[in-house]
Formats: structure tokens, sequence, C-alpha cells
């Protein structure tokens, strides 16, 4: 149980997927401007890496490593996750089209978002049973959406700041990113997962 | 090899089985974009943003051909409305407002030749042939195709002056 | 009898005669006591560090106005820039070399602050973007404590031999006055499987005194005068009570709850307030207006989220002090608390909906 | 105030700024004896402008009617002196703008001969709809600023069944003292008038809201109001501002008025202390509006106090009246919080001025602004709960709808926020022209529904007319071909 808590608040804080694992740095700078799109990308990619790992780790165990096929797990992984993000757009154009309109081109990347991938595995290389891969996959996820909602909070004060004209945009928003990882520092050592 | 290859069909055709069940339980309806973007233009086919009709005008905001700016007589309300259903920021500062100009018939040219009644997409010019003809200030959006027109160049936009009631308060300049 | 000018004046005619420069200087003011108190503990060293940091926060203050082309003298008049290099000072090292002082400065007003357009613009508070920069950059130099040695005493280094260890380090004459903070000393042993009990009986402990004679920095060691200022901040209305009894009590709650639990494994909760900077942190820093949230309930919540952090990284991380990580953590929540946490509005209900005639 | 409760007590809304109400407030009361020209503006009032019913050349006697009220929400003007009509033209409005507004000019013959009025002896026989009828007639507004007519809020009130009449003496801007000077020397009228109002309003007991800064005025209103027990004089704490509607009905009766509703519709109406004394003389002596009490204050006025003057009088002629010390540098129509500033002074007195202010050199200084600090110095200001610096920092950046988000349409621009800002920022000027801009928003947003309405109106007419032309043409074509067919037949009969 104990390791269980430790194991998740390191996936979500600790090696924090964006601030220490530098993955799905793409959506982090791209759809963080509003506070709404970046928690409705965090509730999709939630979904997706969820979803897409427990499949994946199912792959793995029953295919991939049954019979000895190591060597396509890129390919059928990206196969799994292509799947479960065309499914989470299929919900979204008919459940919400504005948020649809709004994450655009990024909902179908979240097939190229390399946090999920690389969730995924981390999985494959740690060996864990299906329900520590579930919530380690569900942990990451949700350090990935909280750290896109503190960022996305960020950017829209940032937007009302009068930034020098030589920071503005991008420039501003990765020192930004560069102090919150900095601040999440301080959670290391917490778990070494 | 054939383990491989047949897994990977295996796979690829039970994910694309479940992806093609889900889009039959999942239908989206016609994009609904369009629609809402021409009902919020003013429909008066004036072609001051360069497109034929609003419809087309809608069409190009719709596929991202066009700025959310495009619609001189629609103003700030009007920009401000298609961004937000666009959802995407625009710089509003750009976009003049609040009817700046009005058509005016020169009594002593107008011949009465009607053809700027014809051409007013609004129905603001009155006067039959060869009266004089006149503006009616409330339905005239300062669109200007009456101008173009106008044989004698009796028509023209005129600078509509700022009220009490009207003004507004600048904003304060920057600290 | 025209005076007509080019803009209307707008309402109000008259004004308070409050100023940004005025609350920076009442802060500074709040301080003095506590910073002179520190000085007198440990000796010109320490006051040679607190001139170079805030001389490099200055220093970075004017770069960044003369780059951008903007007034420099009413920005540094205003005293924002010396506060932050004095709050930066407090919380370093005593005897820490003077490049660290001069990093630290830099850093917190240029990388901290004017990068995002200068003051009110910033988001992190600019003293602990500088501190935990430093930290997690220097972590020797920045754990390097020295016990206290008052100014007085005969072993004391002078002017000239301060001047000296804070241009070149620590000489070997001094070592045996290198010290642990309470903290600090307490992770170290416990990493090393040791029970707290134990560790607190051994002697050789670094002292939690009451009146702060013990090794840490600046603002770790004149804990009641610390509190003293803020109390009078809060009396002249500088701050509100929220952020500083928030944070408090999110520290001594918890603290509280788990020496109850385990007083093995973990300090009670009178250690925890008097140690590390937690006054500091909740008078002085945590209450940095630009990097707070504006409304009291939106204050409380922001405390109660440093307090806390502070404890679990204390507690569990691997650094033995909190205050600046949990700063920050909660520097970067404050848009989101602003934004959720509003006032009630007259005539409307909290969710911001028309208030029924009825009633 | 204890160390506790300096640390712990929620701070409570609004502001204490220095009142500078004195010596003003203590002059005794002047009056201006008539100027030469008057210049009587059309639109003095929240509504439609009134239409002149006078010409050019024509004798007219004080108070008698120069223009008709217009439409439901609207009030007649009244001659404030006797002689001639000179003129009816532009004059500049008292408005920041500088603008011009139409103005009807009366040279003076300096007799002030009334028009024959119909005092009443006892109004309380009449109907409360005569009442109201007859204080429309008297071109009765509301003399607090509000400038909203108040034969309107009668009825309203009677509509609502409004059981409460509010009373506000809270005149909490500083250096005015014109309510506090009517409830001084005319404290009967004004107590009579809020009874009349009671009367036309249906309403039980009148709550006169004073702010305990006003010792004087307590005491005369509270001997006016012995004989009268539903008339209760009530002090109130002197807190800026006090003397806002919403406010003042708070510290009364402790209601909230709803966001976006009127205070009728939770039962109480509020009616300032001058409108209630203009109540009193046009219902018992049968006299419009056309003369209030102006408090002329500030550094460059050499003998400030109260000046009974007729409406239309020159600002330069009030300002000369009560001698100048040094050219002012700024003169503001109004209070120095929520004060309109004046281009000039050749601008009239008009019904809603309850204060003229010169100030000099050192009260006009503007502060220099600096960047917002987040203090939240201003949201604890503000008395209606607004977050101005999330408000402000969203105009600055041209987002309006975001400050909307933030009720800026709450905003009662009272001007606490910009008081009590340490930056200086100009706070109420961002939200005066965000609501501005909004308003112009809103009208271009109607304006391209009504341009869209037109444009399928005439879509429809071109498709009927294209139709009609159809029809007419195979209506025409049928008949040529029946007519055809009856030649061919009449031809083939014979044959």
């Amino acid at each position: 149980m104990k390791e269980t808590v430790m194991m998740m608040i390191g996936a979500a804080l600790v090696n924090n997927v964006i601030l220490a694992r530098f993955l799905g740095l793409c959506s982090f700078m791209g759809v963080t401007t509003r506070i709404d799109t970046a928690a409705g990308m965090g509730l999709a990619t939630t979904f997706v890496i969820t979803v897409s790992s427990m499949a994946d780790w199912a792959v793995q165990r029953y295919l991939l490593e049954a019979y000895g096929l190591g060597f396509l797990r890129t390919v059928t992984f990206i196969l799994v996750i292509a799947s479960a993000v065309q499914f989470t757009e299929m919900v979204i154009r008919k459940v919400s089209p504005s948020l649809f309109q709004m994450l655009g081109i990024y909902l179908p990347l979240i097939t190229t978002n390399c946090a999920v991938l690389g969730v995924a595995l981390l999985l494959a290389e740690n060996h864990m049973s299906f329900i520590a891969a579930t919530l380690f996959a569900f942990a990451s996820a949700a350090g990935y959406s909280l750290v896109m909602v503190i960022f996305a909070g960020l950017r829209e004060r940032l937007a009302l700041a009068s930034v020098p004209r030589l920071f503005a945009g991008p420039p501003i928003a990765f020192i930004v990113a560069g102090l919150l990882a900095m601040a999440f520092m301080g959670f290391s050592g917490i778990s070494t997962v | 090899m054939l383990i491989a290859i047949a897994s990977l069909a295996t796979l690829g055709l039970a994910l694309g089985g479940l992806l093609g069940t889900a889009a039959y339980y999942l239908p989206v309806e016609e994009d609904p974009v369009e629609a809402g973007l021409l009902a919020l233009l003013p429909g008066s086919q004036c072609g001051q943003c360069g497109f034929v009709g609003c419809a087309q005008a809608a069409a190009a905001l719709a596929h991202g051909e066009a700025q959310p700016t495009l619609c001189p007589p629609g103003g700030r309300a009007v920009a401000a409305a298609i961004a937000a259903r666009l959802g995407i920021q625009v710089d509003l500062s750009a976009v003049t407002d609040d009817r700046s100009r009005l058509a005016r018939v020169a009594e002593e040219i107008c011949t009465g030749c009607c053809r700027c009644s014809k051409a007013c997409s609004t129905d603001a010019i009155i006067g039959a042939a060869k009266q004089i003809h006149n503006v009616i200030r409330e339905a005239c959006t300062g669109c200007g195709a009456c101008v173009d027109r106008c044989p004698t160049e009796a028509m023209t936009l005129v600078p509509v002056p700022v009220s009490l009631q009207h003004w507004i308060w600048p904003k304060p300049a920057p600290a | 009898m025209n005076p007509t000018s080019a803009m209307p004046v707008a309402a109000p005619h008259t004004a308070t005669a409050n100023s940004a420069g005025r609350i920076m200087a009442t802060v500074m003011a709040a301080l003095a006591p506590a910073t002179l108190f520190a000085f007198w503990l440990f000796g010109w060293p320490a006051i040679y560090l607190w001139i170079v940091t805030i001389a490099a926060a200055l220093l970075g203050e004017t770069l960044c106005l003369r780059l951008a082309g903007r007034e420099v003298a009413p920005a540094l008049l205003d005293g924002s820039a010396v506060l932050t290099g004095w709050l930066l000072a407090l919380s370093l090292p005593p005897w820490a070399p003077w490049w660290i002082g001069a990093f630290g400065g830099l850093f917190a007003t240029i990388i901290g602050k004017q990068v995002f357009g200068g003051l009110g613009q910033n988001l992190f508070n600019p003293a602990m973007v500088a501190r935990v920069a430093l930290l997690i950059s220097f972590p020797v130099q920045m754990t390097a404590w020295v016990a206290p040695l008052p100014i007085s005493a005969a072993a004391a280094p002078g002017l000239l031999a301060g001047l000296h260890i804070t241009l070149g380090g620590l000489p070997p004459a001094f070592d045996d006055i290198a010290s642990a903070t309470l903290l600090g000393h307490v992770k170290t042993e416990m990493s090393r499987g040791l029970g707290l009990l134990h560790i607190l009986s051994a002697s050789r402990v670094p002292s939690a005194s009451l009146l702060g004679a013990r090794a840490g920095s600046l603002g770790e060691t004149a804990t009641w005068l610390i509190a003293a200022g803020g109390a009078a901040l809060m009396f002249l209305r500088i701050i509100g009570w929220q952020i500083p009894a928030a944070m408090l009590a999110g520290i001594a709650v918890p603290a509280a709850l788990f020496h109850a639990i385990d007083p093995d494994r973990y300090l009670n909760a009178g250690t925890h307030l008097l140690s590390g900077g937690a006054m500091l942190g909740a008078f002085f820093i945590a209450t940095d207006y630009v990097t707070s949230p504006s409304t009291p309930r939106g204050r409380l919540v922001y405390g109660t989220g440093c307090g806390v952090l502070t404890y679990v990284i204390r507690t569990w991380s691997g650094y033995p002090e909190g205050v600046a990580f949990a700063v920050l953590l909660m520097n970067s929540l404050t848009p989101i608390i602003d934004s959720t946490i509003k006032p009630r509005v007259y005539g409307r209900d909290r969710t911001g909906a028309a208030l029924e005639p009825g009633k | 105030m204890g160390l506790f409760e300096r640390i712990f007590k929620e701070p409570r809304w609004g502001v204490h700024p220095d009142d500078r109400k004195r010596p003003a407030a203590d002059v005794p009361l002047r009056r201006l004896p008539p100027p030469e020209r008057i210049y009587m503006p059309l639109h003095q009032h929240v509504g439609a402008a009134p239409r002149p019913v006078v010409q050019v050349g024509q004798k007219v006697r004080k108070g008698q009617l120069l223009a008709e009220a217009q439409g439901n929400i609207s009030a007649p003007i009244h001659s404030p002196v006797s002689g001639t009509v000179a003129g009816i033209g532009e004059i500049t409005a008292p408005h920041a703008s500088g603008l011009g507004f139409a103005a009807i000019s009366v040279d003076s013959d300096f007799q002030d001969r009334w028009i024959d009025t119909d005092p009443l002896a006892d109004p309380f026989l009449l109907s409360p709809e005569e009442i109201t009828k007859r204080t429309a007639a008297a071109g009765v507004v509301g003399l607090g600023g509000a400038t909203f007519p108040s034969a309107v809020k009668f009825s309203l009130g009677r509509r609502l069944a409004v059981g409460t009449l509010i009373v506000n003496g809270g005149e909490c801007e500083p250096y005015l003292s014109s309510d506090d000077r009517i409830m001084r020397d005319y404290a009967e009228q004004v107590v009579d008038g809020a009874r009349i109002v009671m009367h036309a309003i249906g309403a039980r007991e009148a709550l006169v809201g004073i702010e305990d800064n006003k010792p004087e005025a307590i005491a005369a209103m509270k001997i006016a109001a012995m004989a009268h027990p539903e008339v209760k004089i009530r002090p109130v704490p002197a807190r800026y501002p006090m003397g806002s509607d919403k406010q003042l009905i708070q510290a009364l009766t402790g209601k909230e008025v709803p966001a976006d509703a009127r205070a009728a519709e939770v039962g109480v109406l509020v009616h300032n202390v001058s409108t209630c004394a203009a109540v009193h003389k046009a219902i018992r002596l049968g006299q419009p509006l056309v003369e209030r009490i102006v408090t002329i204050n500030g550094g460059a006025v050499a003998r400030p106090g109260n000046v009974f003057a007729p409406l239309g009088t020159l600002v330069d002629e009030l300002l000369a009246f009560c001698g100048l010390k040094v050219t002012p540098s700024r003169l503001i129509l109004g209070g120095p919080m929520m004060g309109t500033p004046l281009v000039h002074g050749r601008v009239p007195l008009v019904k809603g001025a309850s204060g003229i202010l010169a100030f000099d050199a050192r009260e006009a200084a503007v502060p220099k602004t600096g960047p917002c600090i987040r203090c939240g110095a201003c949201a604890s200001a503000c008395p209606m709960g607004l977050l101005p610096l999330e408000m402000a920092s969203r105009v600055r950046a041209g987002d309006l709808d975001g400050a909307v988000d933030f009720d800026l349409s709450d905003c009662i621009a009272c001007g606490c926020c910009a008081y009590v800002c340490p930056a200086h920022l100009p706070l109420v000027q961002y939200f005066s022209h965000a609501k501005g801009e909004l308003a112009a928003r809103e009208r271009s947003r109607l304006r391209t529904e009504s341009a869209k309405r037109l444009a399928q109106a005439r879509l429809v007419r071109l498709e009927r007319e294209a139709k009609e032309k159809a029809e007419a043409a195979a209506r025409r074509k049928a008949e040529r071909n029946a007519a055809k067919a009856r030649a061919a037949a009449e031809q083939g009969e014979p044959a």
C-alpha cells in the first residue's frame, strides 16, 4: 500500500512527465494559453495514457514477450495509442465541439505525444503488475494534467503582464517552465521510482 | 516472421473494427461552425470583406482562410463574436467601430437616377425616379456601395460626429 | 481661466499618500531589527554578504532597465530591488562567499523579475527563485553553515578578516565552528538510520534556542524578532493575517499530528516553527503581494499550501528545508487560486448569480 | 480599536478620505443674485431630452415652462429667471469630453418675478397619482447626482408596493456640504418632502440616513422630525461611499439589492434630501425646480461655502461670486471621488450638480502612476466586492470580455479602488473606458442585427417583386393566348 502511494507520488510529482522527463513538450507549449483548454487536453491525454497503457501492458505481456516479438514494440504500441486517440477524438467531437475546436491539431497529435509512448515504454521496461501499471500510468497522466493546468494559469497571467518584447511569447514561457521545473525539484527524494 | 505479420494484422483488424463500431455509434452531424458563423455576420452581402457574400465569408472563416476582423460593418462586436466562436485570440485594436461614417446625398447634384437605391443592401435609400433621394440614417451601414454607383458623385460618406452619449473615456496611457 | 488639458483627468481627484515605495520602506523597517541581531550574531562576513547581495540585485535591476530603455530612477527608488536582495541575503549561509550573493542578487532581479517586465509582472518570488537556483547549483556552498560567533567575541573575524572570508572563502582556522542547521543535522543523521530521539539526545546537536543563537541563515536565527516585525506589518495593515497564520498552521498542524504518532521519526511543531525559514517565509516571503493571491480566502488557501508543502518537503524529500520550494510551488498555483476563489460580489451569490429579490 | 481587531477584523468596504467639508459647511448659505444671462440645458436628467416650447424673444417669468417632457422617462425644464429668451443653441456640457449640448439662454430682467404658482395647503388630500403628476410637471429629478426623474421612481415604488423610503443624507463625498446645509437650514422642508414622497409611493416609514460627521444636520433633522414618528433619523458611520444607494440601503435595512435589479424590488426606494426639499417646494408651493444649493469649495476658492443659485448659471460666475485666490488648476463638477472634470468654466449649473470644486495646483497634482503590485488594497476597498486589479489588467490588455467575467458591470465607479491604489493607477478610467467600449460594441451589434433584418427584408421584397413580375408576365401570356384562341375560334366559326 505504502509503496503504491509512493510510486504514484513519484510518477506524478517527483518524476513528472513534463518537468522531469521532458516528455510531451509540444502540447505543453501548444495548448496552455487558456486554463480550460489545458484542462481539456489534460483529461483527453489522461484517458489516452491510461487506456493505452493498459492495452499496451496486455500486448507486451501476452503478445510481444510470449512470442519474442520485442522488436515490434514501438510499432504495436503506436498502433494501440493511435486507436485510443482516434476514439477519444470521436468522443470529444461528439460531446464538446468547442473543446474539439480549441484543441485543434493537438488532439490528433496526442498520438505522437511522446508522453503517451514514454509512459507505455517505461512500463514495459519496469515489468509491473497490471494494477500497478495502470496506477502508474494514471498517476503520470495526472501529473501531466496538473502541470498543464498550472502552466496554463501562469500563462494566462503572463498574457496580462508587460513582458519585454524580446522575451514575449515562447522565450518567457520557457523561462517560466524552467522555474516551474526548479520548484518541482523540491519533491526530489520523496520517491525514487 | 509469420507470427509477427499475423499478430500485427490481427491487432490492426481488431482495433480497426473497434473504431468502426465506435464511429457508427458516435456519429457527428454536419460541421455546425459555418452555419454558426453565418448567423453572426450582418448578412447585408455588402462585399467589403472581399468575398461575394456573407455565406462565402463564413465558409472562409470556418476554414481558417480569413481573419475574424474581416467584416467592417460588423465592427468589434462581430469580430469579437467570431473570434470567440472560433476559439482564437484576435487583436481588436485595429478594428474601427461605432458607425463612423454614413452615406449622404448632395441634393443639388442628385439626378434621381435610382442607381444607388438599387445597390443598397439594406434599403436605406429612398426616393422615386427623377426625385431627389435621401438616406435613412438608422438603416445605413456606411458600406459605401452606393457611392460607387452614383454617376454624378452626389453620394458621399460623411463622418458621424461624436455625441455626449457616445463619447468614450480614452484608455489610460500605459505607465 | 482655462485649465484645459489634452486628456481629461478621471475621477477620483484625490488619492492616498501611500505608494509602493512607502510600503517597501515599511517592510524593510520591519526587517531591520532581526537583521541587526543576525549581524551581531555572525559578524562582519554576514554584513559584507548582505551588502554584496543587495548591490548585485540593484545592479541587475539597473542593467535590465537600461537595456529596456526605461527610466531607471523611479524603479530603483521604489525599493523593491533592495528588498529582494535583502530577503535573499537573509536566506543565505551568513559566511557564504561573495559570488553566491552576487550570483543570487543578479539572478533574482534579472531572471526572477525583469524578464517578466519588472515590478508586479513576475510570477515567482524573485528572492526564492534565486535561492532555489543557488541551492541546486551550488549545494556545497549553500549548506556550509557556521555556528554563531557574536561580533563582540574575541574569536570573531574583524573588519578585514571578515572581508577575507567573504572574498576568499572559509579559512581553516574557523573549521571548528562549521556547523549544521538543526533540520539539516536531523536529515543527515536520519538518513544514517538513526532515530530522532537518539539524534536529539546526542551531544553537538545544533540548538533550537528560543533566542536564536544557532547555526543557520541570517533570517533563521532571529525568529522572534522576525515574528515581531511581521506583527508590526499586520498592525500597519501592510500584510493581512491570513497568509502568516495559515502558513504557520500549515506547518504546525501536520507536525504536531505526526509527532504524536511517532516522536522518534518526526520533529515536534515548535521546532518546526522556530527552525529554518518558517517565520521569515510566513511573514515576509509568502506575503509578497505580487506572487500571492489578492483575496482573503485565496490567501488562506495559499498560506495553508505553503505551510503543508514546507512540512512535506522538510519531512520526506531530499532537502532539509522546504520554505523556498513551497513558496515557489504555491506561487505557481496563485493564478489558479485567483481565478477560482473570488470574493462575493454585492447583490450576487458566491457563484456570481444575481440574488433573488424576494429574500 | 484594539490590536486584535486591527489585525483580525475583516477590513470593511470603502475608504475614509479626509472629508475637508469644513469650514465651507459651516458658512451660512448665500444667495447668488440673478445673473445677466443663464443657459438652461435641455438635457439635465436620465432619459429623453425635453422639447422646447418657447421662442426666441419671448418674455418668460421665473418658473415658466421652457421645454416639455417627451416620452416616459423625461423631465421638463423651467426658466430659472424672469426675462427674455435670448436663443436656443449649444453650450459646453458639464462633461469630461467638453462636447456641447443644447441649451436655452434667457436674459434676466433682474426682477425675479415668479409665475402664478398654485400653493397647496394639504398635499395629503391629493391622490398619489396627482402628486406624481405634479412632481413630474415641476421637473424634479434626483438631485444627489443620479438625475433620474423622481416622478418615474414614485410610480415604480407604488407599483412594487415599496414599504420603506430611504432619505439619503449620506453625502459621503469630501468637500461637499450642500445636503448638509439643506438639512441644517431647511430641515422642515426635507421632512415634509419626505412625508409627501411617502404618501406618493405608499411607504409606511422613512429612514433618513445621515453620516455621523454631520452632528448639526442630525440635530436639526431630529427636531424637525419630532412630530412625525414615521420619519426616523438614523445616523450612519461616515465612510465613503455611504451615500451610494446600495451601500446606504444595506447599512440602514440590512437588505442587499440583487445584481441587475432595482432597489424597489427589495421594498425600498431612495431619494436624496435635496430631492425631498424640491418635492416639498413643487407640491406645497407649486414652484418648479429652477434653483439649487451648490457647494463652492477647493483650495483656489477665497470664500468657500454653499450658494443658492439659479440653474443655468455659469460656473465662472459662481466662482467669481465666491472669489478666487489663484487660477484653478482643475475644475470639478461634483465631489472629488466621482466628480466630472470640466474643460473650462463656461459651463452651466445643472440639476444634478451638488458642488463645484476649484482645485489649486497642490490639490490637482496627479501622482505618477506605477505598475500594479497586486497588493489587493483595491479589492478590500471595493464596496461591491469586486477585484479591480483583475478587471484593470484585463482592460489594459484589451480583454474586455475577461473584465466582464470579473463583473465589471457591477462597478459603481465610486473611485475607492483608485483612491487607495499605492501605484496610483487610474482604475476608474480603465473601467469607464471599458464600459464605454462595451456599450459601443453593443450598439454596433444591434446595428448589425438591424442591418441583417433589413437585408433579409430586401431579399424578401426582391423575391416577391420577381415573383409578381413573373406572375404578371404569365398572366399576360395566358391572356394573350386566350385572346389568340378566342380570335382563332371566332375566325373559325364563320368559316
